[in-house]
């Protein structure tokens, strides 16, 4: 059977088999990625650790560590507590800021990564954002800005500016305004309404939505009778929280035209495939990260098999398969 | 090749070989050993497949144990690592330590290893002195047996702390490494009645030189570390615990201020030197 | 040593290490329990069919089906869906109605079950629930109505009574104007702000907040690549919400005066006690008790030896012991 | 005792006592035998501990299965139950039969059982037919097993579907009871080319009573049951399939719609009498 065969059906269901789980590529604002794994920030620090353990050109791309204007130690410790499906953290996005980004940590990963690579900035501020992201503008190594959204709004009364359709759209606009890169907003999943901050984002001028953040969660330590994390409360990832992610990647898939990155428990290529199903256009992995620090890679190399498995030939064709 | 947890290349003789193996693996290992050495101890030996040669783990470095159902790992210090046969020695304290402590020969475990930057011995000069609290004694083996093939000729003194006699732990071994081992037990139920920090005043006492070890090295808990910035006269370097996310350095949920800047327990410690560390 | 030593602490400590364990009562809105254990609403039935599996007596107390105005079949299956740490439900509040209940569920219950129950009463208006509640108020064996405000409001765009402080102060003040019992609110948490419709439901006359209903969740089949709830999504529930349910009941315990009743993944005497010290007055497990029938009994009877290893003498006394 | 899940006395001879042991109980059973019985079938054996007696499971039931590491339990008939000694015949399709798969003899498993209504031998009549599909097979086993044992002259006919020879079920089980079995494949690759169900057709034809059988008792994929309601002409029986919260009554997840009101799968059925059935 040959390629030009006029018989068509049989011709291309042989065709399909042949080339199930091989074509992964997806393409994420403008960008093609040749697969969709992307280890989620915080996880996965500037990338260039990773390489001590494996290839990280391997993967689609990654998020970089939450970096904000100056550089902050981030929260006392306990800094994490375990659960029975993922762990909470209050790392309170320990980064050596904006500038050390661009003049130490990028340098260093670009030995090791020839890819773009996603910005991941926060801020208490609309000025935090703009001047964050002022300066990792004229980086060329930099593919994406996604935007953290997740973090309280300390000239706003302290809700983060994720929960609030109003000061999501405004820091969305304010970013806007001095980037041309991609700009995708991470929300965080911690409201009433997901699809009324996305759709908001969207109109301000987002090219995609990645979500979700980390859920606010604790843990009350038997032995002490305190919370374990210092700061009390935290944020909870992992396995547990995938249900809800994929229903809110569903949601927001819905409810924008803009693409989705999907993130939330992915710890395998089965999960990818269902964030993808649910609408994302390309998947997170973070905290599967700290528990097996080659996650990403053998999801990486395991996407294929799985893909077989569901008769999925190109995974791009079932973003969004799953919506009615 | 310079080792990245050291920051240097060390020299102190052929066992263990500094030079090599320090980037982590994760790697199948198979319990040969599993038992009460101890009241609430336990010791566990794996032999560990693949990957790692002989020499290739710091003393002060640690291993992160993937539990089977539990979702983080848990960090234990190698008490000992020999030609790919691991030694552990743990407190049950909890859902993972509980679970280790049921575990039979022949299941196996996934470790992350060997992790973080352990004690420094090229610092141990010819009278060194290690104290250790409880499980924090375990660790202090490897070091010694690595100062001792570096130096033969080295004064080791072991001050060890226990609540009772009934939980002293390796006071036999390090006694066949020829040091000088004094037990302190809380209850005075064997050995001197104490603390192993006490150990330091009889040091000091009379001491040629008024500090009366050549370094100390540390590692027990927070109690026993108060009463060594308070007592000890000399330097030394101190093995810190903390909850960790990953104990490989990418998730930031382990770091502590030090004079030097932050340093994260997992990657850049365990162990601190006396001089970078900021009691609050 | 005797009770009447004269050597105070030594006396009161062997005294504590005596009855350590031993004493689990609480009060709930004025009603002794001997326990804090309660089987959560659509996961015991109306409790008699455990009663073959175990004396149910053993219970601190239980809260029965999701009962409505009229009966009600529910959702389409499938109506179940597996998480890592949970499940996900859409049963849809199936129920025979608030007439049936009070004429068959609650004399076959009366049989083998003498203490109160608790009444859980689901409505998709306003009116629903006065009238549901006026049909239960005459029954002696309910000891405290739990009203579920989770449901969607048909009369008010769709979104839950939950989710809005205004709609759940309604609710709550038109049950409170028909009914003497205690009265429980129970609260769902997809929310951006859960103090707030808790303080919404104390002003309004409620007794008792409970929390957490289900998260909202969804899984995709990858065989089908449909949903696999046939309602889309569902309700997530297990120990998978536990740090977000613990979190919660944290706040709201802080935020109100009245007591709180926790619930979310609780499926162990020590998660018992950590619901406790986050402020929890009583406990209620759920999905629990779909894997395992006799959870609710093993953690009753395991309370004591909990108690024990955190060193706790009378449980009633922890309650909240983590605020700050 | 009245049987719950049966609403009466059955009085079917000695094996199996159905007037007994009817309540759910939560048991541990060691694997005593786990291997491929057919191309994706495996049969495991599992000798259950404690609690039920020998004969005190009914044909058509089921027992919920704690799966390590996976939260639901997972349904699977019992094929049959003999003395302590279960037996289940399951395919691999997903997370917690891979892990089945996976088990060796000696590992234990939790399990809820005896669970739901099941078949109704007492229906059988001289002339049963016995229709299955696939894995929908195993629990006509113990049926005609039930049937045979209550009436030594009933002549049970049994169509058993599969894909393709290598998948073949239970043909000799079935014969050695004395029952007429007739296999189908669907492609042709053994026995006859074709549906179990089509079965009924060579039954009905010429039939003196025009139907063929007294009864019918099926169990397998809904296509099954669709192609039996569009053959059968006399009254039978269906066991059905739905995803479980509980499997016994509690959670409401499996409820189905039927003519005499709503009938949980796992409680009121699996089995349903084609009566009551709405099909939509
Ligand atoms: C570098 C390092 C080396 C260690 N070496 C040893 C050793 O050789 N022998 C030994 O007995 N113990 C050692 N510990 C302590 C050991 O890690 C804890 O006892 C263990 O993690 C407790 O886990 P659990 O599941 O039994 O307790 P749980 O209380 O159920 O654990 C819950 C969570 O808290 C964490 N946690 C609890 N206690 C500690 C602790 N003290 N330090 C860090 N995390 C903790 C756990 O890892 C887990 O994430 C070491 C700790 C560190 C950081
Ligand atoms: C009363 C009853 C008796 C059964 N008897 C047998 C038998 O004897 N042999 C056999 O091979 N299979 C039988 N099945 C089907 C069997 O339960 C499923 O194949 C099994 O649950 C799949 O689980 P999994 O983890 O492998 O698949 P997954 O797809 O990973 O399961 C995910 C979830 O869906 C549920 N699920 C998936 N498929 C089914 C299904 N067909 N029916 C109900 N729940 C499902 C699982 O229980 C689990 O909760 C029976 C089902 C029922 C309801
Ligand atoms: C230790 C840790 C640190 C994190 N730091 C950041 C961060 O700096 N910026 C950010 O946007 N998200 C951060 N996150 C959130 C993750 O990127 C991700 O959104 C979340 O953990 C859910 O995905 P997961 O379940 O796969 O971990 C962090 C998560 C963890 C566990
Ligand atoms: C199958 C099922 C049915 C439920 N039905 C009700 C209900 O009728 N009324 C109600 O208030 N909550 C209902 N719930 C929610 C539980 O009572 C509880 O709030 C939730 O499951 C969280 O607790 P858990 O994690 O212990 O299950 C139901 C939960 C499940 C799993
Ligand atoms: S535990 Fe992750 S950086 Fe130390
Ligand atoms: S599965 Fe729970 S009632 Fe049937």
């Amino acid at each position: 059977m040959t390629e030009k065969s006029t018989a068509k059906t049989k011709d291309s269901k042989a065709k399909a088999s042949r080339t199930e789980g091989k074509n992964t590529a997806v393409t994420l604002c403008g960008i093609r990625l040749d697969n969709p794994v992307i280890p989620a920030s915080g996880t996965f620090g500037y990338g260039y650790e990773f390489a001590q353990y494996y290839d990280i050109n391997c993967l689609g791309t990654f998020s970089f560590k939450g970096t904000t204007l100056e550089p902050r130690f981030g929260n006392p410790t306990p800094r994490i507590a375990e659960c029975q499906s993922g762990l909470i953290n209050s790392v309170g996005l320990q980064n050596p800021g904006a500038h050390a980004v661009v003049s130490e940590e990028l340098p260093k990963l670009a030995k090791v990564f020839k890819k773009k690579v996603m910005a991941n900035v926060s801020g208490f501020s609309k000025e935090d954002y703009v001047e964050t992201v002022k300066i990792l503008e004229a980086t060329e190594q930099i593919g994406w800005l996604e935007i953290n959204i997740s973090c309280p709004n300390v000239h706003g009364g302290g809700m983060a500016f994720g929960t609030d359709p109003k000061a999501a759209a405004e820091i969305t606009k304010a970013v806007r305004g001095v980037t041309k890169k991609p700009l995708i907003i991470k929300l965080t999943p911690n409201v009433t309404d997901i699809t009324e901050i996305a759709k908001a984002c969207e109109e301000a001028g987002a090219d995609g939505i990645s979500l979700i953040n980390t859920m606010l969660g604790m843990r009350i330590d038997l032995k002490t009778k305190r919370p374990v994390i210092a700061n009390t409360m935290g944020g909870y990832s992992g396995p547990g929280v995938f249900p809800v992610a994929l229903r809110m990647v569903y949601q927001v898939a819905r409810a924008v035209k803009i693409p989705v990155v999907g993130l939330g428990g992915v710890s395998s290529a089965e999960n990818v495939i269902e964030m993808m199903l649910a609408g994302a256009t390309a998947v997170q992995v973070g905290s599967a990260n700290l528990v097996n620090p080659y996650a990403c890679r053998d999801i990486v190399s395991d996407l294929p098999r799985a893909m077989r498995k569901c008769g999925i030939g190109t995974l791009e064709k079932i973003i969004g398969a799953a919506q009615l | 090749m310079t080792c990245p947890q050291i920051g240097k290349k060390a020299n102190l003789g052929p066992v263990p070989k500094l030079e090599k193996g320090c980037v982590m693996k994760k790697l199948d290992a198979i319990i040969t050993e599993n038992k009460e050495v101890a009241k609430n101890y336990l010791k566990m030996v794996l032999e560990v497949s693949g990957g790692l040669g002989g020499e290739e783990v710091l003393p002060g470095q640690f291993v992160n144990i993937e539990i089977p159902g539990l979702y983080l790992r848990r960090p234990i210090s190698v008490c000992n690592y020999e030609a790919g046969k691991l030694t552990l020695v743990y407190k049950p304290v909890g859902s993972g330590t509980e679970h280790m402590a049921g575990m039979k020969p022949g299941e196996k475990l996934d470790l992350l290893m060997p992790l973080g930057h352990g004690f420094d011995p090229a610092k141990a000069g010819e009278r060194p002195v290690l104290i250790g609290g409880g499980a924090g004694s375990a660790p202090l083996y490897l070091l010694a047996r690595t100062i001792k093939a570096a130096n033969p000729k080295a004064q080791i003194t072991v001050l060890l702390g226990f609540n009772e006699k009934a939980e002293v732990l390796l006071e036999a071994e390090f006694r066949a490494l020829g040091a000088d081992v004094t037990v302190y037990t809380v209850d005075g139920s064997y050995g001197t009645k104490g603390f192993a920090a006490d150990g330091l005043d009889s040091l000091t006492q009379g001491a040629a030189d008024a500090v009366g070890y050549t370094y100390f090295y540390a590692c027990g808990p927070m109690p026993m570390f108060r009463a060594i910035e308070a007592k000890a006269k000399g330097d030394g370097e101190y093995s810190f615990e903390e909850r960790m996310g990953c104990g490989f350095g990418a998730c930031m949920g382990c770091s502590h201020k030090t004079k030097n800047g932050y340093k994260r327990i997992c990657k850049d410690g365990p162990v601190l030197s006396r001089g970078e560390i900021l009691w609050d």
